[in-house]
């Protein structure tokens, strides 16, 4: 089991290598670097300015030289100093990443327990107009793209019934603490997250219907009936669980693109979670600071993953952990 | 094949999937010869609302282009992208998919290797510094959009080549001397092709999706309309002018329900045992 | 009506800011927030005249080549420390590094010196009309000497918790989500700042923004935060006032960078030729929805020495088509780069499209990030190019820099990227800058704009305004010719 | 007769869903099972038997459904009862052991939990109780133990040791009715015959009524009390078994019979002069299986120092269980996998030393005869292109090859209108005939097949088998033949190998070998086999 993780870490941090290296290139082929982007803001821009700007980015060096210092500072945790922001990555991402942490599993749950549930009973009502329904219905926000349900969103509940807030992550100003801020924290959350996660349901609600009708046709299910089990019984403990099983994994891969999907979220929703701050880096250039969430959303991935294959794991038999 | 198409016409969401595609299709094919307005053309007053000039039917946007000439060529451009990126991430995803299950070992683990690294990085968030670095356009689009979807199919494939490469009538391919591209091409990849036509034309719905969103985020073809650009163009006078953004968003969400409908049709078609057997 | 004291305002800031130490960075909104933070010595009314802020009075010499500012007494920095002349000479020397604007408009001064703790006296090497204009807190904010003397400045921590004499003090910033500015209890103009605090909410759509206000989460929405396309429907809403002022110090003004160098643009006809094919009225009514004005050449007609006194380039498609054709343009390329600022400037960059393609034109827009436009632009590397610049106030600050050849420069990309060079307009902008009295610098003014506007060296498109969106319950927000960006210290709110 | 029956099954007819290959699954058929009885029913595949089965547990799909009949069970019909009702029955006074032990059971849930399930599906026991009753359970069926697989999952039981569990649990309400369907089908005939004691002496000792469903008319002689045989959902006979074995009425019946292997080998001439067709030298095989970076690697020895070889002409057959390794020796022999260690020569060209093109040009002069007739041709290519792919591929022109296909086809008893036709439209032992055609499309000197019948019903088995025989006549071939079915090698083969874990145990010519099994395990294997005891029919 520990072997087991270490080894799927280890393999993890190459990945982790390859994408620095990858991306260190891929965003130095972009036209336009920190220096020009800051001359241009600032409103001026005279050759001194440039290379000052160039030189305190390190931009002067060679790219080789770059790439070499980036990644000795990876390789020893450190995640580079952005200069736009005069600060650290590790810490400007630190400030953000709880808000995208807390969006994308909030997002993850509503898309897996929906998606699990509405699949669940497409594929106990297979073939009726129940199976039909469902599947429509999850289509349907699967169909939309994540902005435009957004908007939508924000004009029924922010701006006609005035429900919930539109933006941000908590009311600003308010300085609430406890319950109460929790609960302003949740009000600012469900729109985002359920954008978010509703655009994933369809997803696992096909992939659960799917599955469930798979395995309910295996053998084992023919024999639970023939112990005279109950139907809710056979299908919480035997065709569920073993239904489950792959759609748990293929969540787990899927989380690269729901991590993906919540630049657009924390766009339109103004949360402060890495998405825009990548969103942001990438505009401005801000060449670490576009690695350093880079190498963190691919983190998130490789953990999402070795969670769900650990669930995946301790939950089936089959699979045996080395000692 | 007539079975096949059988069995696609049973299933209702295959038909009415098909339906819209065929629809989508021609609309995107012959439209622009029927209505040869420029949709770029500023041809009546701004904000011009639907069903009041049958001249511009669905109305104007904010500089008084037509909406309806709008969607017309906007569906051969998004139907474009996702059509072709699709089939770019199939051209990349089916070989390396193929090749990963037939040879095993060594070829296999670099090749998943691989793939897993570009499955690890966050398929949008690439998607839309790829399209940043390339400077948007159409190519970089298509590409963009088929380098992060083509995970997705080499896994598919290498897992139905696994399967299949220990079939008996693969090895019976082997022991009569064939070459193994030969039985990777006839005897293999034929046989795996079901699952991914359903997965395509999932994909291509994606596809649509995505150019939508990067239109949104301002990175879409600045020489070429699509629905998701008139989306994006539209929403930020939505409260005034709801038919801007509504209309071509009615038509992405249709055509990608039509898209994921034929999915489910063909996913019946092509798998009788799930649908047949019942319980 | 009297001047209620306390309240919050809850304003929006996009993007958001870099950083707030104003001396480091300038972008607009590290302005707009610094603003209050941070003071220069001068501010302008509307008028553009000079108004005292740190700098109590001031005085000309008679050959206009020596400067005497008196300071306020009794100011002090938020941490408590008195502000005095050596503040002011310590920030001077600082700017000249961090401040590319700063080094340009101090270029003309020979030596700063602080007689006594409350006099600075600035010695020009020559005269230079403008002088008295480059004082406002954007361009030479003042600096707390105790706190970056002998520092390395870059990574001064002071400059995540600025230090100024501004009417409200840095209290937090949540990254991604607010900035909160608080009263400066000691603020040296008694009974000011009015309010208590400020948030500056970082909402990152536009359309989000405008929601933000309709829903009354926020109160102020500064130039430029919501689409042009929101602003009459914002207006319409219940309590709120809308102001065009604030902008007369900055003037921005749009228009085409044309490149001169190459192609079918180096033609004169083929320039005035795109003058005439563009729809300016229709730019500014529907993609500006009526506010500014159509731009008549290189000054805004809120800068000294404007004159309307030159060719006028109607709309005029068929005679944009002959000067096309008499010049010989046969359906070359033409790449535009419009400015990716948002879906304002993407729609006028669509029109700008068809008008051109209407007229014959063969254009090819470039889709292209802030980043790499700006780059393509400092590289020569476009043929029509959208951009909107600041004017302060004179031209010899905002205008020359665009039009003379030594400031023909690549890779930087606000000055005469166009490539124009005509010796003529070299030597009146020269004279200009130091020329004696007024009317003589009038003159000479006048004189370049009509031949500029003759050249179209780059396509003059609107003079800009950004209208500020506020609650009327706030009141006297705006008072000065720099608008929001001067700082809140006149603001109060009408509960 | 005596006790009366339990349960009473009458005119049942089941009604497929339109478009099936007939009407009816079950078409009438009436029988009576009885206290302590067991009845076999018997039948070729598709004659409707689990059909019967899965009507008396109330399991039919959906897509079937019951036309008309009725059961009588308990003075009830059963045909009408609601869900409730079924629930109630199922399990408790009816219970059911399936085919397939290796998918029958949850893998996800341990073996002591799906059998304490049976009590908490009625309701009986506390959990504490259920434990402790499943344990003891365990060691009724002689799981060897039981303590420690209550505590196993499904997956670290081998396939013998499953179907007692399964067995366990349906007999741990002491049912009234036991349905077996195939329960030991899939089972190694050692293996089959503990589980058929098993299960006789389990009935006996709780007096329970029996419907054991099989194919195999060994099976049958060693457990039937009662005959009940199908053939196209109808019953064409029925009585109990010592007058349906020796004096069977129904043509249908006595055509089974006969198909039935004898174990008596045939008298076979000696073909000693011959030359070598194969000869297999120390041929060593062990799979590794990566256990990843920081596990340990799994060994298996599949082939260990095997050496054998067969002569012009001869058909050598290789026997043993499941897993011994004899389909690793056919691939070995075929290259289809590298073997570790040993020569494979055909002729005098050394397989083992050759690769890529020169192996592929070689390859024709041995083919392969597949186990499974539906995975062994592709169901996306025409007959013509399965049989005559080979033939091109070595570079024949392609008309030839497919005027050869032709040919082939009707020697293998095939018309030629097949050659257009795509693999689905074939019955099972038509679609082995195709794979026998195509195996010799490439004129080779010898033929390996693996289990080439196994699949078969014995009547079509019988067919092939001497479709087989005849050919290898007719053309001078060499045969190396893999079977687990005695029967069948005693039919077909000049000599025989007995493989155990990985190694030739014995070898020997066939009708010594029966005659005269040496090691201990040969003669495990001879004495396992069903129906030995009973006189097999005469042939
Ligand atoms: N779910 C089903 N839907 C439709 N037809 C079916 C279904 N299951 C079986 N059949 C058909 O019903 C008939 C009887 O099938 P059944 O399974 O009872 O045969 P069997 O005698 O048990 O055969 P085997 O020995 O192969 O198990 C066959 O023709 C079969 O094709
Ligand atoms: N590709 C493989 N990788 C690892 N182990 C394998 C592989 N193929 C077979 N084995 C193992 O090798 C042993 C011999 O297998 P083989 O298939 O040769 O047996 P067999 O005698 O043909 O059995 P059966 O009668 O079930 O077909 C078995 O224990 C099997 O689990
Ligand atoms: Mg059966
Ligand atoms: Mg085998
Ligand atoms: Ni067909």
């Amino acid at each position: 089991m520990l072997s087991f993780i270490a080894q799927r870490v280890l393999k993890g941090v190459i990945v982790l290598l390859a994408i620095v290296v990858l991306n260190f290139f891929l965003i130095r082929l972009a036209p336009g670097d920190p220096a020009v982007v800051m001359a241009g803001e600032a409103g001026a821009s005279d050759q001194i300015f440039v290379n000052q700007l160039r030189e305190k980015f390190g931009l002067d060096k060679p790219l080789p030289e770059q790439l070499f210092i980036y990644v000795k500072g990876v390789v020893t945790l450190d995640l580079g100093f952005s200069f736009r922001q005069q600060a650290p990555v590790a810490k400007l991402i630190g400030e953000r990443l709880p808000a995208t942490l807390l969006l994308t599993l909030t997002a993850f749950a509503i898309s897996l327990a929906l998606g699990i549930l509405f699949g669940t009973f497409a594929a106990r009502f297979a073939g009726t107009f129940l199976d039909t329904a469902i599947t429509v219905f999850a289509l349907i926000f699967y169909a939309m793209p994540i902005f435009w349900v957004a908007l939508m969103g924000i004009l029924l509940f922010s701006v006609t019934m005035d429900w919930l807030p539109s933006f941000g992550y908590e009311t600003v100003g308010a300085n609430l603490t406890g319950f109460s801020h929790a609960v302003d924290v949740a009000k600012h959350l469900i729109m985002p997250a359920m954008t978010l996660g509703l655009f994933f349901m369809a997803t696992y609600t096909r992939m659960t219907r799917a599955s469930m009708l798979e395995v309910k046709r295996l053998d084992f299910v023919k024999t639970a009936r023939a112990k005279g089990l109950s139907d809710a019984v056979i299908q919480r403990r035997h065709v569920l669980r073993n239904a489950l099983l792959p759609v748990v994994t293929l969540a787990g891969v899927h989380s690269g693109t729901l991590i993906g999907g919540a630049v657009i979220t924390e766009t339109v929703f103004a949360w402060p979670g890495i998405g825009r701050l990548m969103y942001d880096a990438l505009l401005q250039r801000d060449y670490n600071l576009l690695l350093g969430v880079f190498v963190i959303c691919s983190a998130m991935v490789l953990i999402f993953n070795l969670i769900t294959d650990l669930v995946y794991r301790l939950v089936d038999p089959r699979i045996e952990f080395a000692s | 094949m007539k079975q096949f198409w059988k069995s696609m016409l049973r299933s209702p969401s295959g038909v009415i999937g098909l339906i819209i595609l065929v629809l989508a299709i021609s609309v995107a094919l012959f439209g622009p010869m029927l209505f040869p307005n420029s949709p770029w053309r500023m041809v009546q007053r701004p904000f011009l609302p639907p069903f009041t000039l049958s001249a511009v039917p669905l109305g104007t946007d904010a500089l008084g282009r037509d909406v309806f000439a709008g969607m017309i060529f906007g569906a051969r451009v998004s139907l474009l992208v996702g059509l072709v990126s699709t089939l770019v991430a199939l051209i990349v995803g089916v070989p390396i998919g193929a090749m990963a299950g037939y040879f095993g070992g060594r070829v296999d683990d670099a090749l998943m290797r691989f793939t897993e690294f570009f499955q690890t990085i966050p398929s949008f968030a690439l998607a839309i510094v790829l399209v940043a670095i390339l400077q948007p356009s159409i190519y970089s689009i298509v590409t963009s959009i088929a380098l992060v979807s083509w995970p997705p199919v080499a896994r598919l494939v290498r897992g139905e080549v696994l399967s299949l490469r220990t079939r008996e009538y693969v090895q019976a391919a082997v022991v009569t001397g064939q070459s193994n591209t030969w039985i990777i091409m006839r005897e293999i990849l034929p046989n795996a092709l079901s699952p991914v036509i359903v997965l395509a034309s999932l994909m291509v719905a994606t596809a649509i999706l995505l150019e939508s969103s990067l239109s949104f985020l301002g990175l879409g073809d600045p020489n070429l309309i699509s629905w998701g650009y008139m989306v994006g163009a539209g929403r930020t006078v939505i409260r005034q002018a709801w038919w801007i953004t509504v209309f071509p968003g009615v038509a992405i969400l249709i055509s990608v329900l039509g898209l994921n409908l034929i999915g489910e049709g063909l996913n019946d078609a092509l798998n009788p045992r799930l649908s047949r057997e019942g319980r | 009506q009297e001047p209620k004291t306390g309240g919050v305002i809850n304003a929006v800031i996009q993007p958001e800011p870099p950083g707030l130490m104003l001396a480091m960075v300038q972008n607009g909104p590290v302005q707009m927030v610094s603003g209050n933070i941070f003071e220069g010595l001068l501010r302008y009314s509307p008028k553009l005249e000079p108004q005292p802020e740190l700098a109590e009075s001031w005085s000309v010499s008679e050959d206009a080549k020596t400067y005497t500012f008196k300071l306020r007494k009794g100011v002090t920095w938020h941490d408590g420390k008195p502000f005095t002349a050596a503040d002011v000479l310590f920030s001077v020397e600082m700017l000249k590094q961090t401040h590319a604007r700063a080094r340009n408009n101090l270029a003309q001064v020979d030596k700063v010196e602080a007689p006594d703790d409350y006099t600075v006296v600035f010695t020009l090497k020559q005269p230079f009309g403008p002088f008295l204009g480059i004082f406002e807190v954007g361009s030479m904010p003042m600096v707390p000497k105790h706190l970056y003397e002998g520092t390395d400045w870059k990574t001064n921590p002071y400059n995540n918790a600025p230090v100024g004499t501004g009417p409200f003090m840095f209290r937090e910033w949540q990254k991604g989500s607010f900035i909160r500015l608080v009263k400066n209890p000691n603020y040296h103009e008694k009974g000011k700042p009015y309010l208590d605090e400020i948030y500056w909410q970082i909402i990152p759509d536009a359309a989000a923004r405008s929601v933000a206000y309709e829903t009354g989460k926020v109160d102020v929405l500064p130039g430029g935060s919501v689409e042009n396309f929101d602003v009459p429907r914002l207006s319409k809403l219940k309590d709120t006032c809308v102001t065009g002022a604030g902008w007369e110090f900055f003037s921005p003004l749009a228009w085409l960078w044309l490149n001169n160098r190459q192609g079918p643009l180096a033609d004169k006809r083929v320039r005035q030729a795109i003058m005439y094919a563009i729809d300016r009225d229709f730019a500014k009514d529907v993609i500006w929805n009526g506010l500014g004005k159509v731009a008549t050449g290189p000054s805004a007609s809120t800068i000294k020495y404007y004159t309307d006194d030159v060719k006028k380039y109607p709309y005029d498609p068929a005679k944009a088509k002959a000067l096309l054709k008499e010049a010989g343009y046969k359906g070359e390329k033409i790449r535009l780069l419009p400015l990716a600022y948002g879906e304002t400037w993407q729609r006028w960059g669509e029109a700008v499209k068809q008008n051109l393609q209407d007229v014959g034109m063969n254009i090819e827009t470039i889709a292209t990030d802030v980043a790499g436009g700006n780059q393509k632009i400092g590289d020569w590397d476009y043929d029509i190019a959208f951009t909107y610049l600041y004017q302060y106030g004179d031209p010899a600050l905002g205008v020359g820099r665009n039009y003379i050849s030594s400031a023909i420069a690549k890779g930087q990309m606000f000055n005469n990227v166009e490539g124009y060079s005509n010796p003529e307009i070299d030597k009146l902008f020269a004279d200009g800058a130091v020329a004696t009295p007024d009317s003589k610098r009038k003159e000479i003014y006048e004189k370049a704009q009509k031949i500029l506007v003759e050249d179209v060296p780059v396509a003059w498109m609107l003079e800009l305004q950004f209208p500020t969106i506020m609650r009327c319950k706030v009141k006297n927000l705006i008072t000065t010719g720099i608008g929001v960006n001067d700082g809140f210290k006149d603001a109060w709110l009408d509960k | 007769m005596t006790a009366p029956p339990a349960v009473s099954i009458k005119n049942l007819r089941i009604a497929l869903p339109k478009g099936a290959e007939r009407p009816f699954a079950v078409d009438g058929v009436s029988l009576d099972l009885r206290p302590g009885r067991i009845v076999c029913v018997v039948g070729e595949s598709g004659s409707g038997k689990s059909m019967c089965a899965h009507a008396l547990m109330g399991l039919l799909p959906d897509t079937v459904s019951v036309a008309s009949g009725e059961i009588q069970f308990e003075g009830r019909d059963l045909l009408k009862l609601d869900d409730d009702g079924w629930r109630d029955l199922r399990g408790r006074r009816l219970a059911m052991i399936f085919q397939e032990p290796m998918t029958a059971l949850n893998p996800l849930m341990r073996i002591g939990d799906q059998m304490a399930e049976m009590f908490e599906a009625h309701g009986l026991l506390t959990p504490k109780e259920r434990r402790a009753k499943a344990l003891s359970l365990a060691r009724e069926v002689g799981l060897p133990d039981p303590e420690r697989i209550v505590r196993a999952y499904p997956h670290q039981l081998s396939g013998g040791q499953r179907q007692r569990a399964m067995i366990a649990m349906a007999l741990a309400l002491e049912p009234a009715v036991l349905v077996a369907d195939e329960p030991t089908t899939a089972l190694d005939v050692t293996t089959q015959a503990q589980i058929l004691k098993l299960i006789r002496n389990l009935q006996r000792n709780r007096n329970m009524a029996v419907m054991f469903i099989t194919h195999d008319f060994g099976v049958v002689a060693d457990i039937a009390d009662q005959v009940v045989v199908l053939r196209h959902g109808k019953v064409v006979e029925e009585g109990p078994a010592a007058t349906v074995f020796n004096a069977p009425q129904h043509d249908y019946t006595k055509a089974l019979l006969a198909a039935v292997p004898s174990m008596d080998p045939p008298a076979r001439e000696p073909l000693d002069d011959q030359a070598r067709a194969v000869e297999v030298i120390g041929l060593d095989k062990t799979y590794v299986t990566s256990g990843g970076w920081f596990r340990e690697d799994r060994r298996v020895d599949a082939a260990r120092a095997v050496n054998f070889n067969i002569l012009r002409g001869e058909t050598l057959g290789l026997v043993g269980e499941s897993g011994s390794g004899k389909s690793s020796v056919a691939r070995l022999v075929m290259r289809l996998i590298e073997a570790d260690r040993g020569t494979v020569r055909i002729g005098e060209t050394d397989l083992t030393q050759l690769s890529g093109k020169a192996l592929r040009a070689e390859r024709h002069r041995i083919q392969m005869i597949f186990q499974d007739p539906f995975a062994s041709l592709n169901p996306r290519r025409k007959i013509s292109h399965i049989i005559a792919d080979g033939p091109i591929a070595a570079g024949l022109d392609p008309k030839a090859a497919f005027d050869r296909a032709r040919d082939l086809l009707k020697m293998v008893g095939l018309d030629a209108g097949a050659l257009e036709r795509y693999p689905h439209e074939f019955s099972g032992g038509q679609r082995q005939r195709i794979g026998i055609a195509r195996a010799l499309a490439l004129e080779p000197e010898i033929i390996v097949a693996d289990e080439a019948v196994s699949a078969l019903d014995v009547s079509v088995q019988a067919q092939v088998l001497r479709l087989l025989e005849d050919l290898k006549t007719r053309l001078g071939l060499s045969m190396l033949f893999i079977t687990h079915d005695l029967r069948v090698a005693a039919q077909i083969c000049d000599r025989i190998a007995v493989m155990q874990r990985g190694a030739i145990v014995e070898l020997k010519p066939t009708a010594q070998l029966f005659a005269a099994p040496e090691h201990a395990y040969t003669r495990e294997l001879l004495a396992a086999v069903p129906g030995r005891k009973e006189r097999a029919p005469a042939a």
